[in-house]
């Protein structure tokens, strides 16, 4: 029994951090949120090179061969430092090619996608709260697919994208092919790239429903289901990340910052805020710890775990990002203040995929109460 | 009890309906102005000779000509900000030289001479007494040298009062003074400040060597503490109750028209209770403001003391809750930037991106209003006569 | 326009407070608490000789004639001092009687429930959450009716009960006629009597089902709506008087009570919590005021604002109580602290009618939301 | 990660269910707990010469043996009350004579003495230091005079231990001195203390000259306080996560039982929405727990020391959580007394009284854990390293 992280993955979190510290700088972040590129190229590449882009690819095509988990303790540091780039919907790629693409297909792409020289992304929602595979309506004939497909985490960048199809159904289409036009939005967190993409009559190549390949056996659920349930926990990964981030910024602020000719830290109402915060926030890591195990390991439980985390993460960790602000008072309002970075990936991390009350209302579907 | 206004102002609520709908579509600002302070609708408290229409206390006349001119459909976009007949003018009347009186109060009625406010400061939010701009005489001129913070209309104000430090001997609140000067001069650098909404209502002002003259001083020198808050009693905040209806109502709205599963979001059980809990807080809100109106208009402020303490962190809560639910509302929109809002566009919210920027302007209110745990430490002490905080003591103080 | 009371209503809380301080002593309730009683004899007799037990019956009949808004005043006061006693149900008789009697039925009665001499009883929920008069199920025949009507707060000094029948009807039960048995139920708040009543083809005597009589005109609205929405409004003040009581209490206590050389009022986290209660409570007051004023003058908007009121007062003044035993540490917890009455006190104004819950269901309902 | 206990715990766990499955249908309090000593299942930290197991530390093994006894359906009534294993016998291991240890262990061990704890005086909350209950020396004899509260068992120990004001000169903690006594002897009153559940489950203890010899001292005098800390050691709070998911099992029969309009409560969205939120809470303290448990089990303990700070506070806003929604969904019976409950009764509740009980019960739950204000000081100076409150200084102190 050991619930808890190997040396390897600490070293792993640790990596990702030096790198994040030496490349994902205050500046940078605020450079990337007065544009609106969401992406920034010497950062995917570096990531890229200490293996992150094929984390859970398998070794015979260039990847680390890892679960889950350790994607998303990637993630939560990704998170923790509001790393630009669309690496969610990349690793959702790559987990939907791996689940259920043919051999072909896998040789192909996952070598690409691994090394990072190929961004993958990932389509799927469609308009009117259409994200889970169930609703979406949008399908393909004669292996073209015409229609719209709403938030997608994709940038100019992207080159491959999965998209989900009727019947939750995915194919991979060239995200240059002619008939998409991808439509830029300017999201509420500018570290992802957002795009509405109209499709007319693009060529899709399916990949197969069933989920087979290199990352576990879950039964009769398909490759759509696993993908979207790993975006949950990747997203829950990524809000605590961000979370721990605001509860630490703005600690070292309150012990800092003096009024009334003490530092803030000092009072109780804010050393007591501060208190319920971290209270929240690290109950959550086992959590999410759990979740990602179950997706390598419990495949009946899955479907639960995953719901119950994202519901439960994002929301808490979009209200530690409230009272972050709020215990910064008016700097923690303005445009510079590296807060609201965070407070903004978490606010992406619980509407993307759906609401908390969303979830919920799936966490009591999934047990028929 | 009796909640019905009377007819003697159920007549005067007509006449200034009257007198709205009789305007021009277009009107000039100081037409507009004039006109509305010949028959005595505006500047009340203010006498007439400095351009006021110096009218006996009655804050129900005063509360229905604000009903008639919120609800009235005229493009108000040049309303001055109440920082200049909201403050500068009450200030000066209250502690002003009479020469200044009459150099700065009329055309501040008119809109001739606009105000920014110089308070806060990056290193001083709640705790005015640690102000550090400094103000010292230079022959028969003050010098002034800092940064202000949150200052609105900085870029189109001709003018500005604000708090320095003058007596830099003095103890915190006694060596501050009470200035007036001149935007339009070197050494004065304004710079917009971007708030998290990625709008721009603020600005932060640097002072280099600024000079103003020496009787540009509101009271006695040390005494600017005390001069800044002297327009206080000029100001009743009646609560947020009506304000607060006007969100709630475009919160509504947005139920109304979100659908979820093919039915209005009404509809939903869980979006029903919120509101319903929701409405319950702004009933409360609203009949404080109707307690509070009540009691002024009959020269009865001690009997709504709790309310005028609470009144401001009650609807902070009730906004920040309002927010929350029309961002989940909006539901995938929230994924969307905020539309840059301008200061008051809270009340009309209606595209979903508007409910973004409400979200994140929510952030703000608790902070603007002063913050929420210096409130609960006033209704503490003045509402239920609780001791005050443990405080550090001074240097070389013995504690007793 | 005037939204505040007058010298009279100031009078008439300071009269009921004088009686209370004199004569509901902590001693007094805690024997109340020690036995079942629920009741009073020398407390209900004072009450009822400076006119509490006829504040709104008409003069004619010997009552004080005075609005609902008096009679939440004093509510607000019982609540207060957690007065024992039926005095809802007593009130809720009263203003059925005057609404929907006849003039026999009045003049027959009324005097007698205005002296206090006659202690006036009102059943009418039964099992299964049937609260609302829409629900009632039981119903007479010949003028005998036979069911259970489950919490109703009459005791052994209860003489006449007004009983809901199906159909919103209402009519008059001796409470001592034989087919009526009585069973005793032990409360959560002993400070009022609790009983289940069985009736088996008890006789009973009807009241007209339209409003008619000394309190205002109310459109289409049957007099048991009426009582119904009274009952809610002097629920929630009865509430806001508990509520009040318990934040003095506990901001008294926090002034005295020491904890590491310091008096507790001196933490910001208690002197916190402390304002948060108070807020709430006050803000409180004007809605119970304005729902009230409602009941005698505008009846289009009675139905809504008593429900909000009930829903939202009773609601708060719980979790106020809830907050004033943590305040006061251990010894909130225990029997002997007076915090208990009121926290009971406001436990029963939750339940009884129905739970916030449902009442914000009906001010959905009755916006058609 | 792994969450497998692995075959050799497999095969423990099957050995100690056929172990209970064994036992006849009514055994005796002795001649269980000697069989499940002999077998290892309990009393592993205690020498074998004190009547212990005396095995390795193994929290694993623990807890399966933990969670087999609470599963199986036997009478665990004559359990004994925590304060006699779980605190006086390590405080003695770690801070006792020999002869003390000899002495009262293994009559302990087995229920034959039984002890009941003083420590809370009704001017001492959370502020143990200022105690006020005295021991003085007469001769041979230690005489003590007070009053204790909130003790458990105080109606059915034949002991007791606790801590004593020995050192009226010393500063606060270093006055104390932990003393043990006989409770059969005049001048000791116990007084039930009666909850505002209406149950009895503590007492209150007078001290009138009360005797005890004086070498019935548990370390030496004036290190009561940290005497009593020895035992924290021992103490491994893994969380209460199968407690709390117990309780949740319970709340999700009653809602699945309720019927709200025909359709049991589960069905009714704004019910399952509070049920998931709170599932989501659960999994988090069991997560906690089984961090805990895992760390504890490899002796990494300093990787959780979070976890450890907030498990206990974390639990109690849950179970206040679960408490509320049980207490909303029994509806009008909430109107009823609360059962009179054990102290144990708010896992297993069924009836719907049980759930008033446990209602007002949650009540204590901040209070009896030390309050929870506190538990958020240790929060944020030990886990966020935040500076200590303001404290208000000593008389004559000066201030730096």
């Amino acid at each position: 029994m050991h619930f808890g992280l190997t040396d390897e993955q600490n070293l792993l979190q640790n990596t990702l951090r030096r790198l994040t510290a030496e490349q994902v700088s205050a500046s940078r972040l605020r450079e990337i949120f007065n544009s609106d590129v969401g992406f920034d190229e010497a950062i995917w590449k570096s990531a890229a090179e200490i293996g992150l882009c094929g984390l859970t690819i398998s070794e015979q095509f260039g990847g680390a061969d890892l679960p889950l988990l350790d994607l998303a303790l990637a993630f939560e540091v990704l998170g923790e430092a509001a790393v630009p780039g669309p690496f969610l919907s990349h690793a959702l790629a790559t987990l939907a090619i791996s689940l259920s693409g043919s051999d072909a297909q896998k040789a192909k792409w996952l070598p690409r996608l691994a090394s990072g020289e190929c961004v993958g992304g990932f389509a799927f929602a469609e308009a009117g709260e259409r994200w889970s595979s169930a609703d979406w309506q949008i399908g393909s004939e004669d292996n073209r697919i015409s229609g719209t497909k709403e938030f997608t985490e994709v940038g100019p960048e992207t080159q491959l994208i999965v998209v989900g199809q009727k019947g939750g159904k995915l194919g991979l289409v060239d995200a240059h092919a002619s008939g998409l036009a991808r439509e830029a939005i300017d999201g509420i967190d500018r570290t992802r790239p957002l795009s509405r993409l109209h499709f007319d009559a693009v060529p899709i190549e399916p990949l197969s429903i069933g989920a087979a390949g290199a990352i576990g056996a879950a039964g009769a659920r398909s490759a759509a289901e696993l993908v979207l349930d790993a975006a949950r926990i990747l997203l829950a990964a990524d809000a605590l990340g961000a979370a721990w981030k605001m509860i630490r910024v703005t600690a070292e602020y309150a012990q800092t910052r003096e009024q009334f000719g003490t530092p803030i830290a000092q009072f109780q109402a804010v050393k007591h805020q501060l208190a319920d915060m971290a209270m929240e926030a690290e109950a959550m890591r086992g959590l999410i710890w759990y979740a990602a195990y179950a997706f390598d390991n419990l495949p009946h439980e899955l479907a639960r775990e995953a719901a119950t985390t994202k519901a439960h993460v994002t929301d808490r960790a979009v209200q530690i990002g409230r009272d972050a602000v709020a215990l910064h008072g008016g700097i923690g309002f303005t445009w510079e203040c590296d807060v609201q970075f965070f407070v903004k990936r978490t606010m992406f991390d619980r509407v993307w995929l759906g609401s908390p009350e969303s979830h919920r209302e799936r966490v009591a579907a999934l047990a028929n109460w | 009890m009796e909640l019905e206004y009377g007819p003697q102002y159920d007549a005067f609520r007509e006449e200034v309906k009257s007198f709205l709908r009789a305007l021009p579509p277009v009107l000039e600002r100081k037409d507009f102005l004039r006109q509305a302070t010949e028959l005595g609708y505006i500047y009340r408290h203010i006498p007439k000779r400095f351009g006021g229409s110096e009218q006996s206390f009655d804050p129900i006349h005063e509360t229905i000509v604000s009903e008639c001119f919120d609800a009235h459909p005229f493009d108000w976009s040049w309303r001055l900000g109440p920082q200049n007949v909201g403050m500068l003018v009450p200030t000066l009347l209250e502690a002003g030289s009479d020469e200044q009186r009459e150099r700065f109060i009329p055309p501040t009625l008119v809109g001739d001479a606009v105000w920014c406010q110089a308070y806060s400061e990056p290193g001083a939010g709640s705790d005015l007494a640690s102000l550090r701009s400094t103000a010292h005489l230079d022959g028969d001129e003050w010098v002034i040298n800092g940064q202000k913070i949150w200052t609105s209309d900085a870029d189109q104000a001709g003018f500005m009062f604000g708090m320095f430090r003058t007596e830099p001997e003095a103890d915190k609140h006694a060596g501050i003074s009470y200035l007036l000067l001149e935007m339009n001069q070197p050494g004065i650098d304004v710079r917009p400040l971007r708030q998290i909404t990625g709008a721009t209502h603020f600005f932060e002002v640097f002072f280099d060597n600024v000079r103003t003259p020496a009787d540009w001083i509101v009271g006695q020198r040390g005494e600017g503490w005390r001069v800044a808050r002297a327009n206080l009693k000029y100001e009743r905040s009646l609560g947020g109750g009506p304000r607060l209806r006007q969100r709630f109502s475009a919160l509504l709205s947005l139920a109304r028209t979100t659908m979820r599963q093919g039915r209005p979001a009404t509809e939903d059980p869980v979006i029903q209770q919120r509101l319903a809990e929701i409405e319950g807080e702004v009933r409360c809100a609203e009949t404080m403001t109707l307690r509070q109106l009540s009691a002024a208009a009959r020269g009865e402020d001690a009997l709504v003391m709790l309310p005028l303490l609470v009144n401001k962190l009650y609807g902070t809560e009730i906004g920040e809750r309002i927010a929350q639910l029309g961002f989940d509302l909006i539901g995938s929109e929230g994924l969307m930037a905020p539309t840059r809002s301008t200061w008051d566009s809270v009340s009309s919210s209606a595209a979903d991106t508007d409910w973004v920027d409400q979200y994140l302007f929510e952030l703000a209110s608790g902070i603007a209003a002063g913050s929420s745990n210096i409130q609960r430490n006033v209704i503490g002490e003045r509402g239920l006569g609780l001791p005050r905080d443990l405080r550090r003591p001074a240097p070389g103080e013995t504690a007793r």
